[in-house]
C-alpha cells in the first residue's frame, strides 16, 4: 500500500514534468529540449515570490501560467515557426527542433544564471507529515499530486469535450488533414506549444515546494519528460499520465524492494522495454 | 585507384603531417586547442559516418566516450596503456552492436531519445557497480603529455579518415547512401539494412570509446558526471552539422571554426559563456541548416548559374 | 572585451592609470576558473565565487598586495568552465599563455582540480585546493609538487564521524545500529566505501545500507526503508540537492534517531534557513570554530560584500586558500611562482580557519571534519587538531 | 508435363486487426508468364504484392518462389532470391544520379555485381528503358514517366526471377501510356515473368497472359483477360451489386 501511494505521488510529480512536453511535441511537433529550463524558471518564480513577498506557490501558478504562456507563444512564433515552415518532412523538423531547442536551453540557463545566479534554491512550504492509511507522506508532495491530478483532468476534459480541444487533437493526429478541413494549424500549434510551456512552468512552481533546484538542473527534468512522453505515446495525454504513473510506481518498487541505487537504471530499462515492444508508445498510434 | 585518388590521399597525408608539427612549436595554448580540435574531429567524423547517410541522429557519443574512459580508468592499474586502447574500442563497439541491434529498428525521434538516455543508463550501471564493489576513486596517473594525447588523437583521426574513405568506396558505403535516401527501396533492393546500420554504428561507437580512453589520462580523475556528460553528444552533433555530413571532410570544417568560436566566447564573455553558446547554436541551425558543405554547394550552384547567364 | 572583476578599488586604479599616474605599479593578474554553469555551479556559487569577490575587494581596498615594498593591485580574470574538465584545462592554459596570469586560483571540485593539475604543474603555479577531497594526497603531491590540499582526507572526515557516533554509544546515548546511505556519484561512493569498514571495525551494525542515484527526485523509499530498519543513527554521504531531500523526508517520516548526519551542504546557511529548528542537532561534513573572532569577522565581511553568509565548511577553506596565497606573495616579496610555492611549503599561515601549516605532502593536517547545527549555527564538533570544538548534542526529534 | 510455377501462393491471408485484407488467396505464375492482378479499389491487390515482396508478412498461408517457401523471409531476403518490384507511388533515391539509382538494384540484387560490372549492367538496363542518355543526370530533373522508367530499370537491374509492377502505368498521359505499354511488351517478349497490378484495362488485355481478379481480399475469378473480364461476377464486383 505504502509503495503504491509513494509511487503514485511520484507519478504525479512526473506527470507535472512531462505533460507540457506532450502538448508541445504531440501537437506542435516540437521536441523541446528546453522544457526543463522552463520548469526551473517556473520554480524560481515561485521561490522568489514566496521568499520575497510571502506569496503561496499555489497562488503563484496563476501568475506563472499566463506569463509562461506568453513567453512560449513568442518562442514558437519567432523561433520555431520558421523551422516548421522550412522543414520538408517531419524527420527534418525533428532534427532542427532538437538542435534549436538545445540551443534555447543553453540560452535559458545563461539567462537564469545571469538573472538569479547559479545558487541552489529551495524553501519550506507545506513540508509537513500527513498520514494516509497509516503511512506518512509529505504534504507538499500530496498537494503536488492533487495539482497534477487536477491539471491532467482539466486538460483531458478540455481536450475531449471542448471544440478547441478537439481541434487540437485533430492537429495532433494529422496536421495535413486538419489544414484541409480549414483548421488554422500554425495558430493551433502555437497555442499548443504555449499551453505546454505554461503547464510545464506551473509544474515547476509546484515542484519547487519540495525539490532543490538551480539554474543548471533543467536537463534532468528534460530527460525525464522525454522518456515519459515517448513511453506514453506521442500526442496522447492519457499515455503520458499512465507512463508517469508506471514510472513512479516502477521506480518506487525498485527502490523499496531491490535497491534505490538502481532506480534510474530501472527507469531506463523500462523505457527501453516499452520502446522495443511497442515503439509507438503505450497509447501511440502506429505511424503509417 | 585513380591519379585523383592518389592526389587526395597525398594531400591528406601532407595536411596531417603539418598538423602533427603543432606540439613542436611549444605553444601550450594552441596545443590545448589542438587537442580539442583533434578530439572533436575524430568524434564528429565518426559520428557523421553513421548519422550522415542514415539521418539517424545519435546522441550516444557520450555513452561510448564514457565507456572508453572507464575502461582506461579501471584498467590502468593492472594493464599496460596500449592494450587498453583496443580494449576500450572493443567495449564501445560491443555496446554499439547491442544497442544497434535492439534499437536501429526504431525510427527518428525514438532513436534520438533512446541514445540520449543510453549515456545516462550506462552511467547509472557503472556507478551502481562501483558502489556495490566499494570503489574508491578512479585515477589515471600516467606520464602522457598533452602532445602525446594530441598525436594519438591525430593518429586516430587518420584511421577514421582512411576507414571512412574505404567505406565510401565500398558496397557498404553505397548501401548506406541508399538507406539514407529510402530505407524501403534499400530493403527491396536486397540490402540488409539492419546489418549495414549496425556495422556503421559500431564503427562510430568504437571510435568514440577509443577517444574516451585516450582522453582519460587528461582527466586524471574519472567521475561519472564528467565521463558521461551529455553535453558532449550535442557538441559533436552540432559541429558535424555545422560542417555538413555530406562529405568526409565536412565535420572537420565544422569543428575548427566551432572550437575557435567556443574559445573566443569562453575567453571574452566568462559570465555569459553558456548564453552566447546557446545563441550560436541557434544561429547555426537557422543560418546554416546544411552546414558549410551545403553553403559551398549553394555558392557553387550560384556561380554556375551566373556563368550560364553570362 | 574581457570582463574582469574590477571592484571599486580596481576602478579607482584604472582611473588613476588613465590619469597618467605613472607611479602605480602593474596589477598582479590572477586567474580564476570554476563552474558558473553546469552540475557543480550551485556549489561553486555558494563557496567559491563569493570568496574571490570578497578577497579581491579587500585586498584592493587596502591598496593591493605588498610585493617587496611595492603595492600592487589585483586584477582577476574569471572563466566559466561549465563543469567540464576539458574547459578547465583550456581555461587554465589560456590564463597561463594568453592572459599571462601571474597566479591561477585552484579550480572547483576534485575532478576539475585533478584535470587541471598537469597544467598548473607545467606553468609552475601553486594550486592551493580548497574543494578537492582525495585519499591519494601522497601520490598526487609527489606527482604535482605545487598542489596543496586544504580540505583534508576522506579517511579522517569519515573516521571522525564514526568516532563521534562511537562516543555517543559509549555514553549510552545510542546503540549499535546505523543506517548508512550514499549518493551514487564519485564522492559519495568513495566516502561510503571508506566508511563501511570503519563502522564495522568499531562494532557498529549497518542495519540499512544503500545508494541512490544523483538527482533522485523522491527519496522517501530510502527514508522509509531506513526507518523500518529502526537504526540508532542515520548517516548519509550526500550531495546538495539530496542533503535537503533526505532531511525533509526524515522530518516527514519522523525518523527517530539520536544522531543524524548528512554530508555536503549541511554546512550551507541555506540548510539552516530551510529547516529552522528542525536542523538543530543535525551533523554534517565540515564545521568551523564559530567562537573564533577571526571567523566571525570573516563571516560578517562575507555577508557585507557578497550579500550572503559563508557556509561553515568549504567557504572558510576557500578564503583561507586566498589568504595563504596573499601571505605567501607578500612574505616572499615576489611574484616568482617557484619562490612563492616554496614559501607556501616552508611557512605557516594565519587564516580565518586558524593556522595552516602544510606537511611534507602539501596536506593541511588540521581541519574540521564534523560539524553540528547548534542554536541556529553550524559548529565544529570534531577536527584533526583545531581548537574550539563544542560538545556534541543529542538529536532530540525534529520539532 | 507442366513446368513448376515460378511463383505460387497458397491460402495467403493478411489481417490488419479485424480487417481481412487478403483472404485465402492462391494462384500460380508460370515462367515467362505475365500475370495481371486486378480488382476494384481496396480489394487487396497491392497488399498481395506487398506480401510477395516481403514488405508485409502474411498472417497465414504460404508463398513459394520456384518451389522454395519465401513466406517468412524479409524483403531483403526475398529480393536476393529474385523478386524485384516497383512501388505504387514512385520511390527514387533523391541524392543519387540516374545511374546510381539503377546500380542500387544491380549491386544488391539477385546477382550481386560491383564496380565496372555493376555499372555496365546498370547502363544496359537504362538502355532497355530508353534512358541511357540521362545516366549522369540528377533525378530532380526527370519527368514523371522517366522516374517510372528509372524505377523499372532499377527493378530489372536486380535480374529478378519475378518482377512485380504496382500500378506502373497509373498517372501517365495517353502518349506516355502508349510508350509504357510498349515497354512492358518488350519485357514480356524477352520472356520475363511479371506480376502486375493494374487498372488500365487496355494494358491488361494486351499484356497479360492470365489474370486473377480480387474483390474484398478474395479471388473471385482467374483466367485469360477475355475470360475474366466477361465473367458476370467480376462485372458485379466492379460495378456493384445494384447494377447486376
Amino acid at each position: 500500500m505504502d509503495i503504491i501511494i509513494t509511487g503514485l505521488i511520484l507519478g504525479g510529480t512526473y506527470a507535472l514534468i512531462a505533460i507540457g512536453l506532450n502538448l508541445q511535441y504531440g501537437v506542435a511537433r516540437i521536441m523541446n529540449l528546453a522544457n526543463g529550463e522552463m520548469l526551473v524558471a517556473g520554480g524560481y518564480t515561485a521561490f522568489a515570490l514566496y521568499t520575497g513577498a510571502g506569496l503561496s506557490p499555489l497562488l503563484t501558478i496563476f501568475l506563472v501560467a499566463p506569463a509562461a504562456f506568453a513567453v512560449n507563444w513568442a518562442i514558437y512564433r519567432v523561433m520555431l515557426r520558421p523551422l516548421v515552415k522550412r522543414a520538408p518532412n517531419r524527420g527534418a523538423l525533428e532534427q532542427d527542433s532538437i538542435l534549436a531547442t538545445f540551443g534555447l536551453s543553453f540560452v535559458m540557463v545563461g539567462l537564469m544564471v545571469w538573472a538569479f545566479g547559479g545558487d541552489y534554491f529551495n524553501y519550506a512550504y507545506l513540508s509537513r507529515r500527513v498520514e494516509i492509511f497509516g503511512d506518512g507522506f509529505g504534504l507538499n508532495r500530496v498537494v503536488a499530486f492533487l495539482c497534477a491530478t487536477a491539471l491532467c483532468a482539466a486538460l483531458f476534459i478540455w481536450m475531449n469535450l471542448s471544440r478547441a480541444g478537439m481541434v487540437i487533437r485533430a492537429v495532433a493526429v494529422s496536421p495535413d488533414s486538419a489544414r484541409l478541413v480549414g483548421i488554422d494549424v500554425p495558430r493551433l500549434s502555437a497555442i499548443a506549444f504555449a499551453l505546454g510551456g505554461a503547464v510545464t512552468a506551473v509544474g515547476g512552481a509546484v515542484l519547487s515546494t519540495y525539490l532543490t533546484l538551480d539554474a543548471s538542473t533543467g536537463v534532468i527534468f528534460t530527460m525525464k519528460a522525454l522518456i515519459i512522453v515517448i513511453m506514453g505515446g506521442v500526442g496522447d495525454i492519457r499515455g503520458t499520465i499512465v507512463a508517469a504513473l508506471i514510472l513512479g510506481l516502477g521506480e518506487t518498487l525498485v527502490a523499496t524492494l531491490i535497491d534505490p541505487g538502481l532506480t534510474l537504471a530501472a527507469a531506463y530499462a523500462l523505457f527501453i522495454l516499452i520502446l522495443l515492444f511497442r515503439p509507438q508508445g503505450l497509447f501511440g498510434r502506429r505511424q503509417a | 585507384m585513380t591519379a585523383r585518388d592518389w592526389q587526395k590521399l597525398i594531400t591528406a597525408a601532407v595536411l596531417l603531417g603539418i598538423a602533427a608539427l603543432l606540439p613542436l612549436t611549444g605553444n601550450a595554448y594552441w596545443l590545448s586547442l589542438g587537442v580539442s580540435v583533434a578530439m572533436y574531429t575524430v568524434l564528429a567524423t565518426s559520428w557523421a559516418l553513421f548519422s550522415g547517410p542514415t539521418h539517424y541522429i545519435s546522441l550516444a557519443t557520450a555513452a561510448f566516450f564514457g565507456v572508453g574512459t572507464y575502461v582506461m580508468g579501471s584498467g590502468i592499474e593492472v594493464m599496460p596503456y596500449w592494450t587498453l586502447l583496443p580494449l576500450a574500442a572493443l567495449a564501445g563497439g560491443l555496446l554499439a552492436a547491442l544497442v544497434g541491434l535492439a534499437t536501429l529498428r526504431l525510427s527518428g525521434v525514438y532513436f534520438v531519445i533512446f541514445t540520449l538516455g543510453l549515456a545516462e543508463m550506462v552511467r547509472q550501471c557503472v556507478t551502481w557497480y562501483q558502489n556495490q564493489t566499494g570503489h574508491k576513486g578512479t585515477y589515471v596517473l600516467t606520464e602522457l603529455t598533452e602532445a602525446d594525447i594530441y598525436w594519438q588523437l591525430l593518429g586516430l583521426a587518420a584511421l577514421v579518415y582512411l576507414a571512412g574513405w574505404a567505406i565510401q568506396r565500398s558496397r557498404l558505403g553505397f548501401a548506406l547512401r541508399i538507406i539514407g535516401d529510402d530505407e524501403e527501396v534499400a530493403a527491396h533492393s536486397g540490402i540488409n539494412t539492419a546489418l549495414v546500420k549496425v556495422a556503421l554504428f559500431v564503427v562510430s561507437g568504437l571510435v568514440a570509446a577509443t577517444v574516451g580512453a585516450i582522453i582519460a589520462p587528461r582527466y586524471v580523475y574519472i567521475e561519472p558526471a564528467t565521463a558521461f556528460a551529455p553535453m558532449l553528444s550535442f557538441q559533436v552533433v552540432i559541429m558535424a552539422l555545422l560542417g555538413g555530413t555530406g562529405r568526409l571532410w565536412g565535420p572537420l570544417i565544422g569543428v575548427i571554426p566551432f572550437t575557435l568560436l567556443w574559445e573566443v566566447i569562453s575567453a571574452s564573455f566568462p559570465n555569459q559563456t553558456t548564453l552566447l553558446l546557446g545563441l550560436c547554436f541557434l544561429l547555426i541551425v537557422y543560418v546554416l541548416p546544411k552546414g558549410f558543405v551545403g553553403l559551398m554547394q549553394r555558392l557553387d550552384l550560384m556561380r554556375q548559374g551566373r556563368e550560364a547567364f553570362a | 572585451m574581457k570582463r574582469r572583476t574590477t571592484l571599486k578599488a580596481g576602478v579607482a586604479l584604472a582611473a588613476m592609470t588613465l590619469a597618467g599616474a605613472a607611479f602605480a605599479a602593474d596589477p598582479i593578474v590572477i586567474g580564476a576558473v570554476a563552474p558558473k554553469t553546469g552540475p557543480l555551479a550551485g556549489g561553486a556559487a555558494v563557496t567559491h565565487w563569493p570568496n574571490i569577490q570578497l578577497w579581491v575587494s579587500e585586498v584592493n581596498g587596502r591598496g593591493g598586495l605588498d610585493v617587496g615594498g611595492e603595492k600592487r593591485m589585483i586584477e582577476v580574470i574569471e572563466y566559466d568552465d561549465q563543469t567540464n574538465p576539458q574547459e578547465t584545462i583550456k581555461a587554465v592554459t589560456r590564463l597561463a599563455t594568453q592572459d599571462k596570469a601571474d597566479f591561477v586560483l585552484a579550480p572547483y571540485s576534485t575532478g576539475l582540480n585533478l584535470a587541471a593539475a598537469p597544467i598548473y604543474q607545467r606553468f609552475g603555479y601553486p594550486q592551493i585546493t580548497s574543494s578537492a577531497s582525495t585519499d591519494q594526497i601522497v601520490e598526487l603531491s609527489d606527482k604535482f609538487p605545487g598542489m596543496f590540499f586544504l580540505l583534508g582526507q576522506n579517511r579522517e572526515i569519515v573516521g571522525d564521524a564514526v568516532s563521534i557516533l562511537n562516543a555517543l554509544r559509549e555514553a549510552g546515548e545510542i546503540g549499535d545500529d546505523v543506517a548508512m546511505v550514499n549518493v551514487a556519484d564519485a564522492f559519495g561512493i568513495e566516502l561510503a566505501a571508506t566508511a563501511k569498514p570503519i563502522f564495522e571495525e568499531a562494532g557498529f551494525n549497518l542495519v540499512y545500507e544503500t545508494s541512490y542515484p544523483l538527482g533522485t527526485q523522491d527519496l522517501s523509499p530510502v527514508m522509509k526503508a531506513a526507518k523500518a530498519a529502526d537504526p540508532d543513527a542515520f548517516v548519509a554521504w550526500s550531495y546538495p540537492p539530496d542533503t535537503f531531500g533526505l532531511t525533509e523526508q526524515a522530518i516527514i517520516e519522523d525518523l527517530d534517531v539520536k544522531a543524524f548526519y548528512t554530508a555536503v551542504a549541511t554546512a550551507f546557511p541555506a540548510y539552516g534557513e530551510r529547516f529552522g529548528a528542525a536542523a538543530e542537532g543535525v551533523m554534517g561534513i565540515g564545521g568551523v570554530n564559530t567562537a573564533s573572532p577571526e571567523f566571525q569577522d570573516y563571516a560578517a565581511r562575507h555577508m557585507e560584500v557578497t550579500g550572503q553568509a559563508p557556509d561553515h565548511w568549504a567557504s572558510g577553506m576557500m578564503y583561507a586558500s586566498l589568504q595563504i596565497l596573499e601571505q605567501a606573495i607578500e612574505g616572499a616579496g615576489t611574484i616568482d611562482r617557484e619562490v612563492v610555492t616554496q614559501y607556501i611549503k616552508d611557512h605557516a599561515f594565519e587564516t580565518v580557519m586558524g593556522t595552516v601549516d602544510f606537511d611534507e605532502h602539501n596536506n593541511n593536517p588540521e581541519y574540521w571534519t564534523v560539524g553540528q547545527w547548534q542554536n541556529g549555527e553550524f559548529k565544529g564538533i570534531a577536527s584533526t587538531g583545531r581548537d574550539g570544538a563544542v560538545p556534541v548534542l543529542i538529536k532530540e526529534g525534529w520539532e | 508435363m507442366r513446368q513448376a510455377p515460378v511463383l505460387s501462393l497458397r491460402g495467403a491471408t493478411k489481417r490488419f486487426g479485424g480487417l481481412v485484407a487478403v483472404d485465402q488467396l492462391g494462384f500460380d505464375v508460370a515462367e515467362h508468364q505475365v500475370m495481371g492482378l486486378i480488382g476494384p479499389n481496396g480489394s487487396g491487390k497491392s497488399t498481395t504484392l506487398n506480401l510477395i515482396s516481403g514488405a508485409l508478412s502474411p498472417t497465414s498461408g504460404t508463398i513459394a518462389l520456384k518451389g522454395q517457401p519465401i513466406t517468412a523471409l524479409s524483403a531483403r531476403a526475398i529480393a536476393r532470391k529474385g523478386v524485384s518490384r516497383t512501388f505504387q507511388l514512385v520511390r527514387m533515391l533523391p541524392s543519387m544520379t540516374v545511374l546510381e539509382n539503377v546500380m542500387a538494384g544491380a549491386v544488391f540484387g539477385h546477382r550481386r555485381r560491383w564496380g565496372g560490372s555493376a555499372e555496365a549492367h546498370a547502363i544496359a538496363m537504362l538502355e532497355e528503358v530508353g534512358m541511357a542518355d540521362e545516366a549522369g543526370s540528377p533525378i530532380g530533373q526527370l519527368t514523371y514517366i522517366d522516374t517510372k522508367r528509372l524505377e523499372l530499370a532499377r527493378a530489372l537491374a536486380g535480374e529478378p526471377e519475378v518482377l512485380l509492377l504496382d500500378e506502373w502505368l497509373a498517372g501517365l498521359n495517353p502518349t506516355e501510356l502508349e510508350e509504357g505499354i510498349a515497354l512492358i511488351h518488350r519485357l514480356r517478349d524477352e520472356g520475363r515473368t511479371i506480376v502486375l497490378v493494374e487498372h488500365v484495362m487496355d494494358a491488361i488485355r494486351s499484356l497479360c497472359d492470365a489474370c486473377v481478379v480480387m474483390s474484398s481480399g478474395k479471388k473471385i475469378a482467374e483466367g485469360t483477360p477475355e475470360e475474366v473480364l466477361s465473367d458476370p461476377e467480376v462485372i458485379r464486383a466492379y460495378l456493384g451489386d445494384d447494377d447486376a
